[in-house]
């Protein structure tokens, strides 16, 4: 598979799929390596990052995607009138916070670092599919573990949670 | 000074601690307890004149400012001989748990402000809804490989699948109105004649609002003297009879 | 607008619609004329010749579309058939299993039951003649009422429908 060609199907997989593709899927349709995957992404990329182009690729958590840039928004608001997205409260973003620097978590250690009930956050989060339950802890009561889902990765447009940290 | 806070604006005590820490520029490892302490209380006691609601956790950390407070008052009556034991002391200093705390939490602040700058981000840029492919392949199903007991174990999982009503219907039964709770609760007493636990009342897997109506029930019922109620020990089980038997 | 830039927002509107887009309707977004619109399309139709990608624009009748090209189509249908198949099967046998236990029952109780909308499982379901309609509720919309057919009773080895008995 010349490394063109490779890019191409990329590119339509990408298309088709419109929510984000698992590179290891990627590279075992192709029959390359996750390494040449991520080459070809580079070189789609140079060409996306021309002005003539409205499209970008990013990685979110182990995944790709394809989506138009931030830039073209005014446009595609003034075709489609997308539906406003709901954005989260305050409560919902710490809580996710502490679940992902801090997962696997029980609602009782998020609870002790926020001080208040946070049962509602997690509700919200949940049904966000944002995070999700891991597992249980195996002590009196067993309860839930929390920890966040790879749509969380894409809802916030991160290839890792570092990126939040270092980005500050 | 006047205070013009809404609770709504914060997301708990720490949340509070901090609006105040920042206002006042307070070094966070050096904080003066009885000043904060002070703004603290006139913060809650205004917002509580107007919402009577105000969250228990606001009140608990009231009382451990306070506690803060009172145990840094402490080592200043003790004599001063004991050098060495006042060095143990700072490395004790009673403000530390609450530093550790507040540290803590300020660092998931943060994260959470930077998770927010991502999503106004994310808001910019679109996907594309997925080709609906379906079509390509529909004429793949075949039912030669099912048998009826792969029917009826897919009925059934579809059947037992958790549906988002579910939810709603809780909400319902968490928000029995007291008055109803009274009745519920009385009549089971009634019925017995016995003594009976307060933990027998609820389910092992009661919610916590479950369990707190039957408590406000309970004290409801002894209100009226249609109860008594004892407990032999601090935190030990409450035991229930009905007065008229 | 320079050319570029309008380059970009067409391809962005393209892809975001995932359908044909009137050509009218861009040249009013983005304040241009349609012969100007067309020239962007010829402009990002030479990027898209190249063979590092896999997508291609289309003009259907008055509108623009974005497809991938047809070159790419066995690597689509490698990635994504084991999927959508699974899907397809579990949607169709779900909803098999519904009719069956429940019959008479309209596609309204279905999807309630599910959770997901069901008339592509309940048409490839028609059309594998393993349920037919009944006939239709007396109530206002007149829903069709579904039921399995003499063939699918057939296929189970079920003598009536009284045979079907859950044992819950």
């Amino acid at each position: 598979m010349d490394i063109q060609g490779a890019m191409g199907i990329i590119e339509g997989i990408l298309f088709i799929s419109g929510e984000p593709v698992n590179i290891d899927e990627i590279a075992k349709v192709l029959g390359i390596s996750n390494e040449q995957v991520m080459e070809c992404v580079k070189q789609l990329q140079n060409y996306y990052d021309k002005p003539y182009h409205g499209l970008t690729i990013s990685k979110v958590g182990e995944s790709l995607r394809l989506t138009t840039k931030p830039n073209i928004f005014p446009y595609i608001e003034a075709i489609f009138k997308p539906k406003i997205k709901s954005q989260l409260s305050k409560a919902a973003l710490e809580t996710l916070a502490i679940i992902m620097f801090r997962q696997p978590i029980t609602r009782n250690e998020i609870e002790s670092i926020r001080g208040v009930n946070s049962e509602k956050a997690i509700n919200t989060l949940q049904e966000k599919n944002l995070v999700f339950e891991i597992g249980r802890l195996d002590i009196p009561g067993r309860p839930i573990l929390y920890g966040i889902t790879e749509q969380c990765m894409d809802y916030f447009g991160l290839e890792s949670i570092e990126d939040i940290i270092i980005d500050k | 000074m006047t205070l013009n806070i809404k609770i709504d604006a914060f997301e708990g005590p720490f949340d509070l601690l901090f609006h105040l820490i920042e206002k006042n520029q307070i070094d966070i490892y050096d904080i003066p307890i009885s000043d904060l302490t002070e703004q603290y209380l006139s913060v809650i006691e205004e917002i509580s004149e107007n919402e009577l609601d105000l969250a228990s956790e606001f009140l608990v950390m009231a009382a451990t400012l306070l506690s803060i407070k009172s145990k840094l008052l402490l080592p200043s009556n003790q004599n001063q001989e004991a050098q060495s034991e006042l060095a143990a002391m700072e490395d004790d200093d009673p403000r530390d748990d609450l530093v550790n705390k507040l540290l803590e939490y300020k660092k998931f602040k943060e994260i959470s402000l930077a998770l927010k700058a991502k999503e106004e981000e994310q808001k910019l840029i679109f996907k594309k809804p997925p080709e609906d492919l379906s079509y390509v392949w529909a004429a793949d199903f075949s039912i030669s490989k099912i048998s009826l007991e792969d029917l009826k174990s897919s009925f059934i999982s579809v059947m037992n699948k958790k549906k988002p009503e579910e939810k709603i219907s809780k909400i319902t039964k968490d928000s029995m109105p007291l008055s109803r709770k009274v009745i519920e609760v009385y009549k089971i007493l009634k019925r017995l004649k016995s003594q009976v636990r307060f933990s027998k009342l609820f389910s092992y897997d009661a919610s916590k609002v479950e369990i707190i109506m039957t408590f406000l029930a309970i004290l409801e019922l002894i209100k009226m003297n249609k109860i008594l109620a004892t407990q032999e020990k601090q935190f030990g089980e409450i035991v229930l009879t009905c007065r008229e038997a």
